[in-house]
């Protein structure tokens, strides 16, 4: 069902985890799945210094949700904010059409922790 | 890497017999069942040979017994096809929360057309109160449809009770027997059924065949008109090689029921066991006692289903999650919601059903790769664990 | 005793190739298409490649193909589906007097529920004049359903001239493949089909499977509801062995389509001219020229089809009297009817249909029977010869 | 789809053909098969002396005449006219369904020739 690239981040997925002292904090529950996505970002001098994950989610979303995390981590603020659930799909070689809502989780979880960090600020 | 399938609710590999017979037949048996010559004649005669043994496994009789495209087609013959034969009667149904979507969605769509539909809930078994269905009944009943034994759950409805209820308020009684038959004993006049389904592909024959059992007298509209086969109800050449390999696997099944089945229940009694004790907030769905001998149905707290059958998957071990049947869609289980199973919970649910190339050894692997599995992913979980 | 089978147009034998590729997935390919897993998934890989060889053996796309239980469901799914599916664009079908049952008897069906049919007729050979169905064309016509070759006499049907004027009036078209693919070229495109109908037991895979092409947005309704397979419009468990079959089926039949149907033309203008010559008043039904390369039907009189049909047999050539397809039926054909033969000479129709295992001397072995066969009967017959 | 008994009587049909000077003559056609059944009688001292037949019908149908003539052929008239296709199905030892109508033609056509017998008289 998924190309070796999902398959990949699903089994080894990158930077899984909490972030203790988080900057900004974003969660996401996808409705028509029950699914939720939640990041934690580090913003520092605004760079994306750490991003972390956890996610109740299907295989698409555990992939997604590592996939984002390498895409966002390192990038300005600027850069982060314009990711979204294409460049994750994109960057995972493709998912199939009935999942292409699981990279959603994952950018909008991203966006909604950067808000955060925005807010808190 | 071991492989353990454990998905026998899904479908079934071909029991060897099968394979055997099958592949003669495809080299042997290739007249039209519906030509005179001898070549037809005798393909007629495979099929007939093989409606008897269905006819012999669920105690009907040789001209009760329809063929089919398979389960879904069945269900759908049996739904469509009382409703629209008997419009004058009424145009009322009742069905359960907990039915297969080839009833569910049948009578929803009945429903669309302007039918009246009455789905009754279930407990948190997914139990079926024969009192409910006794106080659904209206002056326009025509059918009711009840399955036997559920596809998700395991659990074994009081198929008899309820059909009683409907035989004195002469109601026609639909059960759908794919999960049950060839696990536990489905006679036709027990169940009190004046319709009822079967798929080969869940008794080890192939799939893409399956049957409508349909008492005599009981009218029943085709769905599918042409050349008149299966006396005018199901028209369509017959797919000969599927009905003989159906038959076969029909034999198999009234043969083995018991001595398989006890062996079965020993497995899958140890797995359940295995899994509640090694696996914190793990839940068995369905009833207890009045379940299929086959299925081991979790519910795991804080995890999803999908990624805990991929990772299963990849350890070769095969389950399904949610709805099998239709494991492509998202929507979380009907039946657990049915049963009144919180969405998250729902959504970690697991099936693993046993059969025939399951082994002991199978189910000690399986309880040595889950917990595992399951804690992995709880740790990935922004849910519970906090 | 030389056997010789000339009933191609009621079904064939599986193709060897077939036949060794039902063998491996018979034991190999046991997944269900819809799970997850990878034995599933393996499964859906086939049924993905059946897909795409059946979609390039008629032009289609891969996702305009449909899956079903055979051509009798199709031509239901095709014509039911359609006019249930467009209920705001029109109630009123228009058919052909000549079609298989499984359409005309569809119609038949919808007519008595309400719907609007003209049944076109045809001329001496079967044929449907474009004329005719510009002039049955209504406000509210929704469907022209006319087939491409006729199974009993073989005539081919101007079904590209049809199709441009259902075009032009924002009419769907839909046509019966059965008896052409894999004989003629069969092009969605070039017929101009916007609904088709296939089965795979006429060419040389297994019976019980067959396809609907649905151009993409046509919309058409289930006929079955369930599980939500083949896209939603046809739901159930796959008949993977059936569609793995009915896929190398395809692709033999693209492969081996111009050689084969020439090889099997030259026997059947042999059959022809030596009937016509050896027996007399012996009459060829169906087209001269626009007729299917492995037909040949004949018109006896003074005899009876079906006596006909057993003395062959008895010799070993299998063939067929009137509508093969539901031969059990003592109506006589209502295709030769529709063409304006007499009653009692529609009784003495045998058809001949060729295919890849007839020889020569198949052909010369029935020449050397038939004409005896058929002077026997006369003498027995009350009619003529007096 | 026929037994034994019948496939004999289609193969090797018994009296078939005319009856040049016969005394009686009926003749029955099948409204729902379209098929056609003669029987020629021979009547002397009020015995069948002789029967034969012609169809233009099914296997069913030639072999009902065959096995019609033969439950004939040497009965008073009475006995003859007690012949009904029952008698003729079950000599045959059963006929499918579907072609019971089949000996109706070849006993209707008996007592048709009976009848014409009586008449001419
Ligand atoms: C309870 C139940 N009913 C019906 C069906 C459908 O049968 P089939 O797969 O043959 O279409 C299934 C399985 O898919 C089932 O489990
Ligand atoms: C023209 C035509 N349409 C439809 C059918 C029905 O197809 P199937 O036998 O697969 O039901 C047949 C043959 O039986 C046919 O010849
Ligand atoms: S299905 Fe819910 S996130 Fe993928
Ligand atoms: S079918 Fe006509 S006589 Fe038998």
């Amino acid at each position: 069902m998924y190309n070796p690239t999902v398959m990949d981040h699903f089994e080894n997925p990158r930077n899984v985890g909490e972030i203790a002292d988080a900057d900004g904090m974003g969660e996401v529950g996808n409705l028509s799945c029950g699914d939720i996505l939640r990041v934690y970002i580090k913003v520092k001098d605004n760079i994306l210094e750490d991003v972390k994950y956890k996610t109740f989610g299907c295989g698409a979303a555990i992939a997604s949700g590592s996939m984002l995390t390498e895409l966002a981590k390192g990038k300005t603020v600027e850069e982060a904010l314009a990711i979204t659930n294409n460049t994750v799909a994109d960057a995972l070689g493709g998912l199939p059409p009935k999942k292409k809502h699981c990279s959603n989780l994952a950018a909008d979880a991203l966006h909604k922790a950067l808000e955060d960090w925005q807010t808190k600020k | 890497m071991k492989k353990v399938y454990m998905d026998h609710s899904a479908t079934t590999p071909l029991h060897p017999e099968v394979i055997d017979l099958m592949k003669f037949a495809m080299e042997h048996v290739y007249g039209n069942p519906s030509s005179l010559y001898s070549l037809g004649q005798e393909a007629k005669k495979y099929v007939d040979e093989a409606r008897q043994k269905v006819a012999d496994l669920i105690g009907a009789g040789f001209d009760e017994i329809y063929f089919t495209g398979g389960g879904t087609e069945s269900d759908n013959l049996a739904i469509q096809g009382a409703v629209y034969g008997n419009e004058k009667k009424g145009n009322h149904i009742i069905t359960s929360a907990v039915e297969h979507p080839a009833v569910l969605d049948c009578c929803r769509n009945l429903e669309k057309k302007g039918y009246e539909l009455t789905i009754l809930p279930v407990d948190q078994y997914g139990m079926v109160d024969p009192e409910e269905v006794n106080k659904a009944i209206k002056k326009n009943t025509v059918l009711i449809s009840v399955m036997h034994g559920n596809n998700e759950n395991g659990t074994i409805q009081p198929v008899q009770e309820i059909s009683k209820i409907a035989k004195k308020q002469g109601i026609f009684f639909h059960t759908d027997c794919v999960q049950t038959v060839g696990k536990i004993p489905v006679h036709v006049d027990d169940l009190g059924a004046d319709l009822l389904t079967i798929s080969s592909h869940k008794i080890y024959g192939p799939k893409g065949v399956g049957l409508l059992y349909k008492r005599k007298g009981v009218r029943v509209q085709p769905l599918i008109y042409g050349g008149g086969q299966e006396r005018r109800i199901r028209s369509g050449t017959e797919n000969t090689l599927g009905i003989i390999g159906f038959g076969k696997a029909a034999e198999i099944a009234a043969r083995d029921l018991e001595t398989e089945n006890r062996r079965v229940k020993v497995l899958r009694d140890k797995l359940i066991k295995g899994v509640l004790e090694k696996i914190p907030q793990s839940y068995l769905n369905g009833h207890k006692e009045k379940r299929l001998p086959h299925n081991a149905h979790f519910s795991f707290a804080y995890v999803e289903g999908e990624s805990l059958l991929l990772s299963l998957d990849m350890k070769g071990i095969a389950v399904s999650t949610g709805s099998a049947c239709s494991s492509t869609s998202l929507q979380a289980s009907h039946v657990l919601i049915a049963c009144g199973q919180s969405q998250e919970l729902v959504h970690g649910s697991i099936r693993f059903t046993l059969g025939r190339d399951n082994t002991e050894e199978d189910v000690d692997y399986v309880l040595s790769v889950l917990p595992g599995v399951v804690e992995r992913f709880r740790s990935f979980s922004p849910l519970g664990g906090e």
